[in-house]
C-alpha cells in the first residue's frame, strides 16, 4: 500500500496540471492514467484538431499564392497528403506527451499506468496495487454522447460514422463528408475538410450553428460557411442513419443525403468508469456536481474538467485543477466561468469572454454596444482577409464595465486574451478605448470597438 | 468625467486598490483622474500626501 | 479668407486622425496636406513594409509547404514577382487612402491639396488662399537622416542607395543587398530581403541590432536572422560608400561588401519645411518640443507625430492626435509613452511595451522577471515556429506592477496589445497569472512567465 497528499484520477489537462500544481504546493501527489498522458486534448482533441487546421489554412493560402505575387505554383497540382499530415500530426502529439511524462519526473509525480477503481473515499486500486489518499482530485474527463437516432450507433459500428478518434485513423482524403450536430467540433472539422477540398454538408436540428455563441456571430460564420462551399441543412430532424444515406425531415419536407463519411458530434457525456463505489451527487447527465472551488458533495473529493461539464474545455480543466490543488493546499481560490474565453477555430475563428448580448438581455442589464468590422482593419485588409467583426458589450450601470466580448475574424484566438486580461482587471471600454494598440494590428480594432460603444470610432 | 460611486466600490486599479490600504487612504473619497474617473496609483500617492479632509 | 477653429498642418496618421478626432468634438477642421493623405505611413511606411512582409512570409511558409503534409509544389519553381507584389501592395495602400478622403467627408473634414506656408501663430497659406486659425497642429512628419559618410549622398544621387520610397519603385528582384543602419526598418527590410530570397548583408556601428529593444531579446532576434542566412557585420565603421563597393572598418580590419542596391536606413529628422516662421523651441536635432499634453511653447500650437520625436511610431502620431485635440476642446488628457507598444515585424517577430531589463536597471527598480520560451508552447510547436519567448518585468515594490512587456516570436505584434491594456490598467503579474487564456494559443506562454516571475511555471 502507498500513500499519497494527493490522488489524480485521469491524466489529461484536469489531471496532469492539477498534479504538478500540487506537488508545487509541496504535496505527495499520483496520477492513474489508464491510457495516454495529455488525455483527449492532447491526443485526439486540440492539438490533432488545431494542428490538421493549421495545415488547411496552409493549404487554403497556397491557393491564393497569386494575391501575393508569387508564381510558379500549378493549383490543379498541389494536394493534401492525409497520411503525411496524421505523420505529422503525430509528431507533434508526441512530442507534448513526452513533455508531460519529464514534467511529472521533474516535478516527482508518480504516475500509475493502469485502470484506477475508487475503493471508497480514501483508497483506490490499479493494477491490483492500492494507493490510499487523504484527497481525491478526479480528472476522468468525458467520451462523446451518441443520441439515439435510428441507425447512429450502427453506422458507428460499421465505421461509416466517425468522430474525432476515428477521423484520426483515415488514411486518405475523403471526396464527401456530412458533419452531423452543431457545435464547435462539428464546425472545425467541417472547416477542416472544406478547407483541404472535400465535400462537405452540415445536418443539424436547430436554427443555428453555434447555439451557444452571441446569435451575431453564429449567423456571420454561417455565411462565411456557406461562401467557403459548406452546404447547410438547419431546423432539420434526423429520422434515420443508414450506411447508404441519411433521411432528413427539414420543415415537413423529407430529404435524403450521402456521403463517404458522417463525422457526428453531439457534445459529450461524462466518463464515470472507476468511480461508481464514490456516493456523488451529479446532475441529469451525470456530470459531477462541484462548486466555485471544484468540490463535490464528498468533503476530501474534488472534480475537475469535462467530468463535471461546467465548461468541457481544457484551458478551463487545467486552471480547475490549479484551484483544486490550492484549495486542497490551504489556499482559497475560486473560479470564475464568465472571464473565461471559449475560441472556435474555425476560417474565420470565433472567440468569445462573458455573455452573449441574449444573455445580457435576459439579464436585464442596460448594456451598451461597441462594433467594429475587420473590412475597416489595416492589418486585415493588408491580409486579405477582412470577414469578421469585434462586439464588446459593456455594462451602463457598472462604470461600463466590459461583461461581453465576441470576435470572428483571424487570429481571434489570439486576440481574446486581452479580453480575458481586461474583464479579470474589471476593466470598463473607457479604459479599453483609451489603450494604444500598435498599427498595423488586428487589435487595433478592439480600440475602435470601445470607442464605438462611448461615442464614434475614429476609422470609420 | 467622474462617475457616481456605484454600491460602495471604487473605480480603481489593483495597485491603487493595494496603495490606498497601505498607505491608509480612503479610496472612495479620491478623485480619480483615470479614464471614466478610474482611480490610479497616482491619484492614491498624491491623496496621502495631503492632509485628509474628514 | 477662411477661418478656422483648429487648422492641422500635415495629413499622416497624426494629422488625419486629429482632424477627426476635432471634428467629432465639434470644432471646425482644415487639414493642409502637400501630398498624399495618410503620409509616410500609408504611402510608404508601415503598410507597404507589412504588406510586403507579410507576402514574403507566405512565400517562407510555401517552400515549407511539405511539413504541413501538403505536396504538389515544386519549390524550384516558385518565385516571388516584385512587380506583381508591388501592384498587389498599391490596391491595398489605395483602398485605405481613399478611405481616409472617405471619412473626412464623413466628418466635415475640409482637405486643402498643397504646401502650406505658416505665415504666424494665426495664419497659413496654401495655394495663395489664407486660412486663419485658433489653433494649429503640426503634423508634417519626418524625413529619412541621412549621416555623413563619405560618398553615402552620391550614392543616394546615383540610385545606388535606396530607401523606403526608392525600394517601392523597383519591378525586379535583387540578387544581392547590403542594408545599413540597425533599427526597425533596417531589420525588416533585410528580413523581406532574405525571405524572398536575396543574399543580404546588414553593416552597422553598435554591437546591438536593436538597440532600443531589451538586449536579450536584440541578441536573440541576431541569432535568428544569422541562421536565416543574413550575414551581420557588427562594430563597424563605413570608410566610404562607392557605386561599386562599401568599405568598411571592423574592428582595426579594412573590409570590402558590394552587392546590387544598398538599402539604407538611419533614422529620421523632423521635417519642417512651412514652419519657419514660427519661433519653436526644438531638440538639438530639430525635433519640436512638447509636453504630454502635445503643447509645444506657442499656446495655441500643438506638434504631434515624428516631428515631435518623441517615439516616432503611427499609432503614437494618432493617439498624440487625439491628445491634443481633446486639450485643444478643454478635455484634459494626457500621453504616457512607457505604456505604449512598438513592433518590429521581423521573422520572428519583437514587440515590446514599457522598461527594458537596462533601463530598469538603471532606474534602480527592484524588478523581478519572468520568462517562458515558446518552445514550450503548444501552438508554437503545432506551428512549427518555436522560437523566441515572453519576458515580463514587474516591480516587487509596486505590489508586483508589470513594467516591461517584451516578447520575441510569431504574431508577438498582436500579443503585445493584452501587455499595453495590463499595463494601461496598472496590472500586477499577479493579476496576470490568475487570467485563464484559451488553449492552445500562442498567448498561453503569457500565464507561464506571470508564473514564472512569482514562483513556477506549469509547463516547464
Ligand atoms: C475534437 C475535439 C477538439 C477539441 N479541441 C479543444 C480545443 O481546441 N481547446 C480546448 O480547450 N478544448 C478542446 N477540446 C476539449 C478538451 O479535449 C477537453 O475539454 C479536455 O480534454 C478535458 O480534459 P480532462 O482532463 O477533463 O479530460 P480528458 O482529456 O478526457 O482526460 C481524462 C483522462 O482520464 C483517463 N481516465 C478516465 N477514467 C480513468 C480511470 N478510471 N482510470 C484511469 N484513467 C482514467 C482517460 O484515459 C483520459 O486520459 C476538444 C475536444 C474534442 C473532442
Ligand atoms: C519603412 C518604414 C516603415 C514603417 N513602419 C511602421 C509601422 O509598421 N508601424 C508604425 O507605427 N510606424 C511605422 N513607421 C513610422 C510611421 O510611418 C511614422 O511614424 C508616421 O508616418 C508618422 O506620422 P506623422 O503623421 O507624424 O507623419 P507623416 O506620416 O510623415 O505625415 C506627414 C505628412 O505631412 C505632409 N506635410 C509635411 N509638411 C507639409 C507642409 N508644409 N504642407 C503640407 N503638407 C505637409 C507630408 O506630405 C506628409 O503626408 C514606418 C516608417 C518607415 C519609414
Amino acid at each position: 500500500m502507498k500513500k499519497y497528499d494527493i490522488v489524480v484520477l485521469g491524466g489529461g489537462p484536469g489531471g496532469y496540471i492539477a498534479a504538478i500544481k500540487s506537488s508545487q504546493l509541496g504535496k505527495k501527489v499520483a496520477v492513474v492514467e489508464k491510457d495516454k498522458l495529455g488525455g483527449i486534448c492532447l491526443n485526439w482533441g486540440c492539438i490533432p484538431t488545431k494542428t490538421l487546421l493549421s495545415y488547411a489554412k496552409h493549404f487554403q493560402d497556397i491557393l491564393r499564392s497569386e494575391d501575393f505575387g508569387i508564381g510558379g505554383i500549378d493549383k490543379s497540382k498541389v494536394y493534401v497528403d492525409i497520411e503525411k499530415m496524421m505523420l505529422k500530426k503525430d509528431e507533434t502529439v508526441n512530442k507534448l506527451v513526452s513533455g508531460i511524462h519529464m514534467l511529472f519526473k521533474k516535478n516527482g509525480v508518480d504516475l500509475y499506468n493502469g485502470f484506477g477503481k475508487v475503493i471508497d473515499d480514501h483508497n483506490l486500486d490499479v493494477n491490483g496495487e492500492n494507493l490510499s489518499f487523504d484527497n481525491l482530485i478526479i480528472a476522468t474527463g468525458s467520451k462523446a454522447y451518441i443520441p439515439n437516432i435510428k441507425g447512429l450507433k450502427e453506422s458507428f459500428e460499421s465505421g461509416k460514422a466517425i468522430n474525432n478518434t476515428g477521423i484520426l485513423g483515415l488514411k486518405d482524403k475523403l471526396d464527401t463528408v456530412i458533419v452531423l450536430g452543431n457545435n464547435t467540433y462539428a464546425v472545425e472539422y467541417a472547416t477542416f475538410y472544406n478547407a483541404i477540398g472535400t465535400d462537405v454538408t452540415m445536418i443539424f436540428e436547430d436554427k443555428n450553428i453555434l447555439p451557444d455563441y452571441d446569435s451575431e456571430l453564429s449567423q456571420t460564420l454561417e455565411r462565411q460557411l456557406k461562401k467557403s462551399g459548406i452546404k447547410l441543412v438547419n431546423s432539420s430532424d434526423i429520422t434515420e442513419v443508414r450506411d447508404d444515406k441519411i433521411l432528413v425531415s427539414q420543415k415537413g419536407k423529407e430529404k435524403e443525403f450521402t456521403a463517404d463519411k458522417y463525422v457526428v458530434f453531439y457534445g459529450i457525456r461524462p466518463n464515470l468508469s472507476g468511480i461508481e463505489n464514490l456516493k456523488l451527487i451529479k446532475d441529469e447527465n451525470g456530470f459531477i456536481q462541484t462548486d466555485e472551488r471544484l468540490r463535490t458533495n464528498i468533503k476530501n473529493i474534488y472534480a475537475i474538467g469535462d467530468v463535471n461539464g461546467k465548461m468541457p474545455l481544457a484551458h478551463v480543466a487545467s486552471f480547475e485543477g490549479v484551484v483544486a490543488s490550492e484549495n486542497i493546499s490551504g489556499i482559497d481560490s475560486k473560479i470564475d466561468y464568465l472571464k473565461i474565453p471559449k475560441v472556435v477555430y474555425s476560417f474565420p475563428e470565433i472567440s468569445s469572454v462573458g455573455l452573449t448580448e441574449e444573455e445580457a438581455k435576459l439579464k436585464n442589464i442596460n448594456y451598451s454596444i461597441g462594433k467594429f468590422p475587420l473590412s475597416a482593419n489595416s492589418m486585415a485588409i493588408l491580409k486579405g482577409e477582412t470577414s469578421g467583426f469585434v462586439k464588446i458589450l459593456a455594462d451602463k450601470d457598472m462604470y461600463g464595465e466590459i461583461i461581453g466580448f465576441h470576435i470572428i475574424g483571424n487570429d481571434a484566438s489570439n486576440m481574446i486574451s486581452e479580453a480575458a486580461s481586461v474583464m479579470n482587471l474589471e476593466g470598463t471600454i473607457y479604459d479599453l478605448a483609451r489603450v494604444v494598440h500598435p498599427h498595423p494590428t488586428l487589435t487595433e480594432a478592439i480600440v475602435e470597438a470601445s470607442l464605438d460603444a462611448i461615442e464614434k470610432p475614429l476609422n470609420i | 468625467s467622474a462617475s457616481e460611486n456605484v454600491a460602495g466600490k471604487a473605480l480603481a486599479t489593483p495597485v491603487a486598490r493595494k496603495l490606498a490600504k497601505d498607505l491608509g487612504v480612503d479610496i472612495n473619497k479620491v478623485v480619480g483622474s483615470g479614464p471614466n474617473g478610474r482611480v490610479m496609483k497616482e491619484d492614491i500617492i498624491k491623496a496621502s500626501k495631503q492632509p485628509s479632509e474628514a
